[in-house]
């Protein structure tokens, strides 16, 4: 391995990207199979370089600036992770997006958002961090596009909030920048103090944003109605996790050193806290299998949020494995989505049920999926939670913890809700029977590989957490020098993962309770909480987008422009316009006025003057 | 002595027929002949320089001006005043009478004079000698003069249209 | 031939091939046409000739002594070269562009004609060395805007290219008093004479005048927008290549280059500008024409290089050095985009438009990717200079102003995009065709620039910097 | 042959009119335009090479006896000399085609030529009498002029001009009279001896006072200016182009310069004074234009407020400011001789003066619109035309003197001069051609042939202003100021 490989990283799915948008639409399999192939080559290479871990290669760039890449084994991993998405989201697309019209510009935008993900992963100096974490919007834009009529609205929300994230970043790299006087990340720890506070605020809102936390989140549900559902299983689930946690984690641990229960510690936690619960009361009422899970792929961005901003051992490690694992259920969640999607035409839940029989792979890998993301033994959400769980209550913040179980309740809920509907219970009367078959094998496969990681990773959790978890919080020394995983206790037997088991008892009740309440009907198990006197209320605005940033921000925005307009531009203009042509022909008027055409008028003023003349050269004489 | 009536009964005449002349042009002319008689009276009493200068001012311009002011009005139509103005411009004119006449009485006691700086000469040799750019200056008068009558009592030709 | 000539002949020929284009076109349009056209070819490739001088830092000063002080001075540095490089390209596509657009148009002889003498001018701006000289070339720049904004004759048209004229006539005669103040205190017009000194306040105020007229700040911009009537192409000489960058570029050569900013001023002018450009992003997001929306977020953007030079850090003047150019390719692409949709639609309002993806897919990816490096979006060109403005202005601890500089970015981002959709997605509402084919590639090729300028940033940036180190090389 | 400024002019004149009767057209032509060319030609080389060895005092001789007739040539007059012959030259030019519809052109280049001759004699004589009485020579000739026409308008305006001038002639003789009571001398030279060993400053003042007056009654500056937008517009257009351009440039910003140096030696009080009435002339008459429809009019009052600059330059009294103000003057005699040119074009062509009836003219009539606004622009002070650096150098000077709120006052008002002469070009030339004017024509060629001379002219100066500064305003400004 060669340090060029690192820009090959980069390079690879960027021209893959331009060759296929260039493949003709008329030629079959190329496309797909160059996808695949370069999927697979990006997914090799990223193994390879997991077993290096160590290189880093530079090349002059904007000027001084260099272009410096470097890879560790926390960088290493997150490749890893996006590669293997990458791969599966391209073969699931093979079918899922065969007939979609502008194809091969999917493929394209897919590649290049692989290529801008590396890059901004292996980015070592915060300009070409800066590049290929932006970069990331014009793919996004794109593909969101690529969706229904509206979808540009909603391309327009993510990009304008991601721009807003984004450029928050930017000016908190310029305070580090200026605090630190350089721009390679490896050379820059920072005390988050002072300045610097402000900086880790702003980068902090960067990192989340991208990871799409409460505020930030709005565009993601909108998204899920409108843009491929691919899309949804790629950007928001996986890619935009990993790379926003990733950044997140670099900013607490390398950038700016966090220390546990320090206010911006607080701060990070609350912003997990009130993700976790707010985002999953919005997807517990949810009646849209995707825009249900995409607000679960808010609540759960709470959870790492959380786990990270404990900034003690345990808690960082569980944000970290939880940012993993969610990538892998809620990817084939989605996957699963849009399986349902391909062969029943709709994800509305009041228009299925009792797909399990025709589509009973699917069905598996959802279930498998929805249970892991719950948290229920021995899956990977379980020991993931539990570690954040542990770390909230480490820091000493009860509050925090109750915030993380009241998310795992309704989490549970919601997805008993959704398995039900769509896969359980009675079979839709508008779906003739035997119409719908199973998904083809290669929509399957990514959910079944998925699936089977969720299991893996749960039952033989010690594997990835001491390969890939504890490397990486202990490269960081301050952290997670000890970490070995044995001091907390990750298995059923113990009061935290007592009351969390509880949660999910309570959870199912609530379930059971809501199903009778409505009259059998799954899709209706969550409306008792969503009547509930004060929930009701909430609920309703939050239909209309009452705490939608984005909606209530572009209001602030055209309410700010049409004030500095009507106020300031247009008053301005009247000053050149009117003001000086009024100045002008008064004084003209006037100056008029006395020229009456009168010669007598006019000696006057001659004879005037050479008094005035007179008696002026005499006083000045003097 | 004689001489010296003769001239200023000569002037008087000239004066009161340029006063009753009904004719205005006859009245410019004959407000010349006076002039270029004071300005021999003048260089009669030891003032060349006055006598010069009245003949060149007032002989020659004024004369010019008149006739030209007689041509112009003759075609052009009487220039109106206003009531206003009627008031405004003799009460003006007043009072920079008086402020003219008590500050330049005060200046005129109070101006200095160079000694030794008396006119000297007889009339020929300041005309000739000491003024004689003025000469020129007095002919291309008279001559725009001419020129201006020719002009303005030109046939309109070709210019009735306007 | 040596630097001094080719200098002279970037400079004068223009010029004086500008006062042949008319006898010219006595003989023929087509040659007219492409005489212009040629003309601004070898003005390109003569000032790009001295690239490799720039790459080299160091300058040279070309002296001709005159009366009074008044000498005609060059100076030929990576600063000027830079400016005359990015000018000299961007008018030359606006001339062939023209070709299309204005070939059914009367009077095309005083289009091409003023077209080249306002590149001509704008080269002897570029290079001038001498106060006087600079404005001088400034006025004639002044003329032949005047001239191409009336150009459709119309009452209203006329009156507001009276009312650019006047405007910026205005500031510039303020800033001719300024320096002259700046004579009187120096005892020089020579501006390499003048590197270091300090100057007053007073001369300050009255040379900013002249600079925020002609570069459209507020509270001089209003004329920017209204000159929306001009044709498109001579919005987009005025926007992109030529006009309202002289107002930075003499910043620049003037205050970052030149003598040195009383205490508080270098305080002060970030915070007008800024505050200018979130204005001018305001009013952007209010209006519904076409050109008036593209014309405000000049004038927001222009912001963006006044604060990268009015920091003076090194990051914020390579940054501003690189708006220039990167704000050139894509304004100029927007304003033909544009030209081409109303060409097509016979319609200014974008309330009016919509759907036209569909019948012009190349004009609309051309818009958005320039939109995209207006706004400021990697991998586009106008990231990179943002990006660095920002960090400059970071940098010299105005955190609070930058922070109103992204504000204004994201407000940008708002309204290129809602124009975009308005215009380009959505319902078709009116029936409309492709542009003519130097129409389209050229806003291609200004569409692509913008992105190579991002990607191969190494090359602008390496010149950049070469220039931020020339011209801040004497402040150490 | 100095003389022959004086009286080559004054002899033809005399001759035209019985050439009138031989030749109604074209001999008159020819020889008014010879006359004023000849004269051009030797002021550009033989009288600048007798200027080599400095001031030069010529002594006429009546056969073969010295007659008491001298004419002093300084640099200063040489410029004037030669500003005063080549805009003459140009109008004679533009009067072979305009005068014909006025009839009795023999006449009219003899009045001019009168003009011409009263004007050069004006600038040669080197004292106070002599200037007085060409003075006059130039102005009775004006008035003929102005009321050429003969309609009523003119008749009217000729006889207020008349009027009022008379009022100014009678000042500057009360002036005269006083200084020669004083000093018993007329020689300028002598007169100022006399004043330094007199030093009766009050008396002196007030014999300035009454100078300012009369000749800022003829250069028309504010409060003295109500005749000239009546008698200016009223003239034929080459008439106006020579009365703005020169006639009260010349009897009176010349009399005003050379009296104010070389006989009071320009005191600080009258520094003052001049520098204050140029700079409210400035003004006030640039809103006075502003207001007007009527072209020929707002050239007028254009020309008051021009005026204003010169007297402001000259009165700064430094050698720079005086070389702003010459080269101000020189420029403006050109860009308005140019203007009023045009609009005398424009005139016969439509058959208007009122900038209102007009409209994109620019369509039909290319070469006036192009030169109006070559002129327009020069006057307003925009490079890179001659206009531009007068006014650079006289703000240049009003700053070295410290004279800040002059300075500001001459830079802002000259947003206003070009404001006007935006409204002028928006409403004639530049803008859709109206429908009446479809069939309008191109100026015949002597009109546009004296334009573009102009045009020329107004440019050249501007490109090479710096060889017509050092090699003519230079030695005008030194022999003023600097008094040799």
């Amino acid at each position: 391995m060669t340090p060029t490989t690192l820009l090959w990283m980069i390079l690879l799915p960027a021209f893959s990207a331009l060759a296929l948008l260039a493949v003709p639409k008329t030629v079959k399999y190329v496309r797909e199979s160059l996808a695949l192939v370069s999927a697979a080559v990006s997914l090799y290479l990223a193994f390879a370089l997991f077993a290096v871990k160590d290189l880093s290669w530079s090349a002059a760039w904007l000027g001084s600036i260099r272009l410096e890449l470097r890879l560790y084994q926390f960088p290493a991993f997150i490749l890893l992770g996006l590669a293997g998405f990458l791969f599966l989201i391209t073969l699931y697309s093979v079918v899922k997006m065969k007939d979609h019209p502008r194809v091969n510009e999917y493929y394209a935008y897919i590649f290049l958002s692989a290529a801008l993900a590396f890059g901004a992963v292996l980015s070592d100096n915060f300009v070409p961090l800066v590049f290929f974490w932006e970069g990331l919007l014009v793919t996004l834009y794109a593909l969101i596009s690529l969706g229904g009529k509206d979808a540009h609205r909603t391309a327009t929300k993510a990009f304008i909030i991601s721009g807003l994230c984004d450029f928050a970043m930017i000016l908190g790299i310029g305070i580090v920048w200026s605090l630190s006087g350089t721009m390679t990340i490896s050379e820059i720890g920072l005390k988050p103090e002072g300045p610097a506070a402000l900086a880790f605020v702003l980068m902090m809102i960067g990192a989340i944003g991208k990871a799409g936390a409460m505020p930030f989140h709005t565009w993601i549900p909108d998204a899920a109605v409108d843009a491929p559902v691919t899309f949804m299983a790629f950007m928001p689930a996986a890619f935009e996790k990993l790379l926003g946690i990733y950044l997140l984690a670099r900013i607490c641990l390398d950038i700016f050193h966090l220390e546990p229960g320090s206010g911006l510690s607080i701060l990070l936690m609350v912003i997990g806290a009130a993700t976790i619960v707010l985002a999953v009361m919005m997807a517990l009422v949810q009646k849209d299998l995707k825009r249900l899970l995409s607000y679960h792929a808010v609540s759960q961005v709470g959870y790492m949020i959380l786990g990270i901003g404990t900034a003690v051992p345990i808690g960082i490690a569980g944000g970290l494995f939880h940012m993993i694992n969610h990538a892998m259920y809620k990817s084939g969640l989605f996957l699963s989505a849009g399986s349902v999607e391909h062969r029943a035409g709709t994800t509305d839940l009041r228009k299925l049920g009792g797909l399990a029989r025709e589509m009973p792979v699917t069905a598996a890998g959802f279930t498998v999926c929805a249970l892991a993301i719950s948290g229920v033994w021995p899956l990977n959400g379980f020991v993931s939670k539990e570690m954040v769980f542990h770390g909230a209550l480490e820091t000493g913040s009860i509050i925090f913890a109750v915030a993380a179980w009241v998310g795992a309740i309704f989490t549970f809920a919601s997805f008993l809700k959704a398995g039900h509907s769509v896969f359980f219970g009675k079979r839709s009367e508008e779906r003739a029977p035997g119409k719908v078959k199973e998904s083809p094998w290669t929509m399957l496969v990514p959910i079944l590989v998925l699936a089977l990681l969720c299991i893996t990773f749960g039952v033989f959790n010690k594997l990835p957490l001491t390969q890939f978890i504890q490397p990486i919080v202990a490269s960081h020394a301050e952290a997670g020098a000890h970490l070995d995983f044995t001091s907390h206790a990750l298995d059923l037997f113990n009061l935290i993962a007592g009351i969390s088991v509880a949660c999910l008892l309570l959870a199912f009740g609530i379930h059971v309770y809501g199903f009778k309440r409505g009259g059998n009907k799954a899709y209706l198990a969550s409306e008792p909480i969503h009547h509930a006197p004060f929930f009701k209320q909430m609920y309703d605005w939050a239909e209309k987008r009452f705490f939608d940033i984005y909606e209530q921000g572009v209001k602030f925005l055209q309410g700010l422009s049409w004030v500095l307009f009507k106020g300031i531009d247009r008053p301005i203009d009247a000053v050149f316009e009117k003001g000086a042509t009024a100045v002008g022909s008064a004084f003209t008027g006037l100056l008029r006025k006395a020229h009456n055409g009168h010669y007598a008028n006019y000696l006057a003023w001659a004879l005037g003057g050479l008094v005035v003349i007179i008696a002026l050269v005499n006083v000045l004489l003097k | 002595m004689t001489f010296q009536i003769i001239l200023l009964a000569a002037m008087i005449a000239a004066s009161a027929f340029a006063v009753l002349a009904r004719d205005l042009l006859k009245a410019a002319v004959a407000l010349a002949v006076s002039s270029l008689i004071l300005g021999v009276i003048f260089f009669r009493m030891g003032a060349p320089y006055a006598g010069v200068f009245e003949i060149s001012v007032v002989a020659g311009l004024i004369t010019v001006l008149f006739m030209l002011t007689i041509a112009l009005t003759k075609q052009g139509d009487d220039v109106r005043e206003s009531k206003t103005v009627k008031i405004a411009f003799p009460l003006f004119f007043l009072v920079f009478a008086l402020i003219d006449i008590f500050i330049m009485r005060g200046i005129l006691a109070k101006v200095p004079a160079l000694e030794g700086a008396a006119e000297a000469g007889t009339f020929g040799e300041v005309l000739w000698k000491e003024r004689s750019f003025d000469l020129i200056g007095q002919l291309a008068v008279i001559l725009a003069g001419v020129l201006s009558v020719l002009a303005l009592f030109r046939k309109r030709d070709r210019h009735d249209h306007e | 031939m040596s630097q001094e000539t080719i200098t002279l002949l970037t400079v004068f020929v223009p010029i004086i091939g500008s006062m042949t284009i008319p006898l010219v076109g006595l003989v023929s349009r087509a040659a007219r046409t492409a005489w212009a056209t040629a003309l601004g070819a070898a003005t390109a490739f003569l000032a790009m000739s001295l690239l490799p001088r720039a790459l080299e830092g160091g300058e040279t000063v070309v002296r001709r002594g005159l009366v009074l002080g008044l000498d005609f001075i060059l100076v030929i540095d990576p600063l000027s070269i830079f400016m005359a490089c990015a000018s000299s390209f961007i008018g030359f596509l606006i001339i062939v562009y023209s070709i299309g657009y204005i070939r059914h148009e009367e009077n095309q002889n005083e289009y091409f004609l003023l077209v080249v003498l306002f590149i001509g001018s704008m080269m002897g701006l570029v290079f001038s060395g001498n106060l006087i000289f600079l404005y001088l070339f400034w006025e004639i720049i002044a003329i032949c805007c005047w001239r191409l904004i009336g150009f459709y004759r119309l009452k209203e048209y006329v009156k507001k290219a009276d009312k650019a004229f006047l405007i910026t006539f205005f500031g510039a005669v303020v800033m001719l008093l300024g320096f002259i103040l700046i004579y009187q205190e120096t005892g020089s017009f020579d501006i390499t004479a003048m590197r270091g000194l300090p100057v007053s306040g007073t001369a300050v105020l009255l040379i900013l005048f002249g600079m925020f007229s002609k570069s459209t700040t507020v509270p001089l911009h209003t004329w920017l927008p209204d000159a929306g009537i001009a044709p498109t192409t001579v919005t987009a000489l005025l926007h992109a290549a030529v006009l309202v960058k002289i107002g930075v570029y003499a910043f620049a050569r003037l205050f970052v280059y030149g003598f040195r900013l009383p205490p508080g001023w270098a305080e002060a002018i970030p915070w007008i500008v800024v505050i200018s450009s979130l204005i001018a992003a305001g009013a952007a997001t209010v209006e519904s024409d076409f050109k008036r929306i593209l014309a405000y977020s000049t004038i927001s953007q222009i912001g963006y290089i006044f604060l990268g030079y009015a920091v003076m850090t090194e990051a914020g003047v390579t940054g501003a050095t690189l708006f220039i150019l990167m704000h050139g390719l894509a304004k100029a692409g927007l304003f033909l985009c544009a030209g081409i949709v109303i060409h097509a639609t016979h319609k200014r309002d974008v309330r009016e438009m919509g759907g036209l993806f569909k019948s012009m897919p190349l004009t609309a990816l051309a818009f958005l990717f320039c939109a995209f490096s207006v706004i400021g979006i990697p991998p586009f060109g106008g990231f990179f200079s943002k990006f660095l403005v920002i960090m400059g202005t970071v940098k010299a601890g105005m955190v609070a102003a930058a922070a109103v500089a992204l504000f204004t970015a994201i407000l940008t981002m708002y309204y290129l995009l809602k124009t975009f959709t308005q215009v380009f997605l959505g319902e078709a509402k009116a029936p409309a065709h492709e542009g003519t084919r130097s129409m389209v590639a050229v806003v291609v090729i200004l569409a692509v620039l913008s992105l190579a300028a991002g990607l191969l940033i190494s090359y602008p940036s390496t010149l950049a910097e070469t220039t931020t180190a020339h011209i801040m090389g004497w402040l150490k | 042959m100095i003389f022959l400024y004086i009286g080559l002019p004054l002899a033809v004149s005399a001759v035209l009119p019985l050439v009138g009767k031989a030749s109604k057209r074209v001999l008159p032509d020819i020889l008014a335009n010879t006359v004023l060319a000849g004269l051009l030609v030797y002021a550009a080389t033989g009288a600048r090479a007798l200027l080599a060895q400095g001031p030069v005092i010529q002594q006429v001789r009546w056969l073969g006896e010295a007659v008491n007739i001298r004419i002093a040539l300084d640099g200063f007059s040489l410029f004037m000399l030669m500003t005063i012959q080549l805009v003459s030259l140009c109008i004679a030019l533009y009067s072979i085609n305009y005068m014909e519809h006025y009839g009795a052109k023999a006449n009219y280049y003899a009045l001019l030529l009168v003009m011409v001759a009263g004007m050069n004699g004006l600038v040669l004589s080197q004292d106070l009498f002599s200037v007085y009485i060409f003075l006059e020579v130039a102005a009775v000739a004006s008035y003929a002029l102005v009321a050429y026409g003969l309609g009523a308008e003119e008749l009217e305006a000729a006889f207020k001009y008349l009027m009022l001038s008379v009022v100014a002639s009678a000042a500057v003789l009360v002036g005269i009279a006083l200084l020669f009571g004083m000093t018993g001398a007329l020689g300028f030279d002598a007169v100022a001896a006399g004043l330094r060993l007199l030093e009766a400053k009050g008396v002196a003042g007030v014999a300035a006072a009454l100078f300012l007056m009369g000749f800022g009654l003829k250069a028309a500056l504010i409060p003295f200016h109500a005749w000239l937008p009546d008698a200016h517009p009223s003239a034929p257009a080459p008439i106006s182009a020579v009365l703005s351009g020169l006639l009260i440039k010349v009897s009176g910003v010349y009399a005003i310069a050379r009296i104010a140096f070389q006989v009071f030696d320009l005191p600080s009080a009258l520094s003052q004074v001049l520098m204050w009435m140029g700079a409210v002339s400035i003004v006030v008459a640039a809103f006075l234009a502003l207001g007007q429809a009527d072209m020929k009019r707002m050239l007028a009052y254009s020309s008051i407020s021009q005026v204003g600059y010169v007297v402001l330059g000259i009165g700064i009294g430094t050698p720079l400011g005086v070389a702003g103000g010459l080269f101000h003057l020189f420029n403006h005699a050109l860009a308005k001789g140019l203007l009023f040119l045009t609009s005398g074009s424009v005139q016969q062509a439509t058959g208007t003066r009122n900038l209102d009836e007009m409209g994109g003219l620019a369509k039909r009539m290319p070469w006036t619109a192009g030169t109006n606004l070559i002129g327009a622009l020069s006057i307003s002070g925009v490079p890179p035309l001659g206009g531009f650096w007068s006014k650079l150098i006289i703000i240049i000077a009003l700053i070295q003197t410290g004279e800040a709120a002059l300075a500001v006052i001459a830079v802002l008002a000259s947003v206003l001069t070009l404001w006007y002469y935006l409204i002028m070009q928006r409403k004639a030339f530049f803008g859709k051609l109206a429908e009446q004017w479809s069939k309008v024509k191109e100026a015949p060629f002597w009109m546009t042939a004296a334009s573009v001379l102009l045009a020329l002219l107004v440019i050249g100066t501007g490109l090479w202003f710096a060889t017509v500064f050092s090699s003519w305003i230079q030695p005008a400004a030194d022999a003023l100021a600097k008094g040799f």
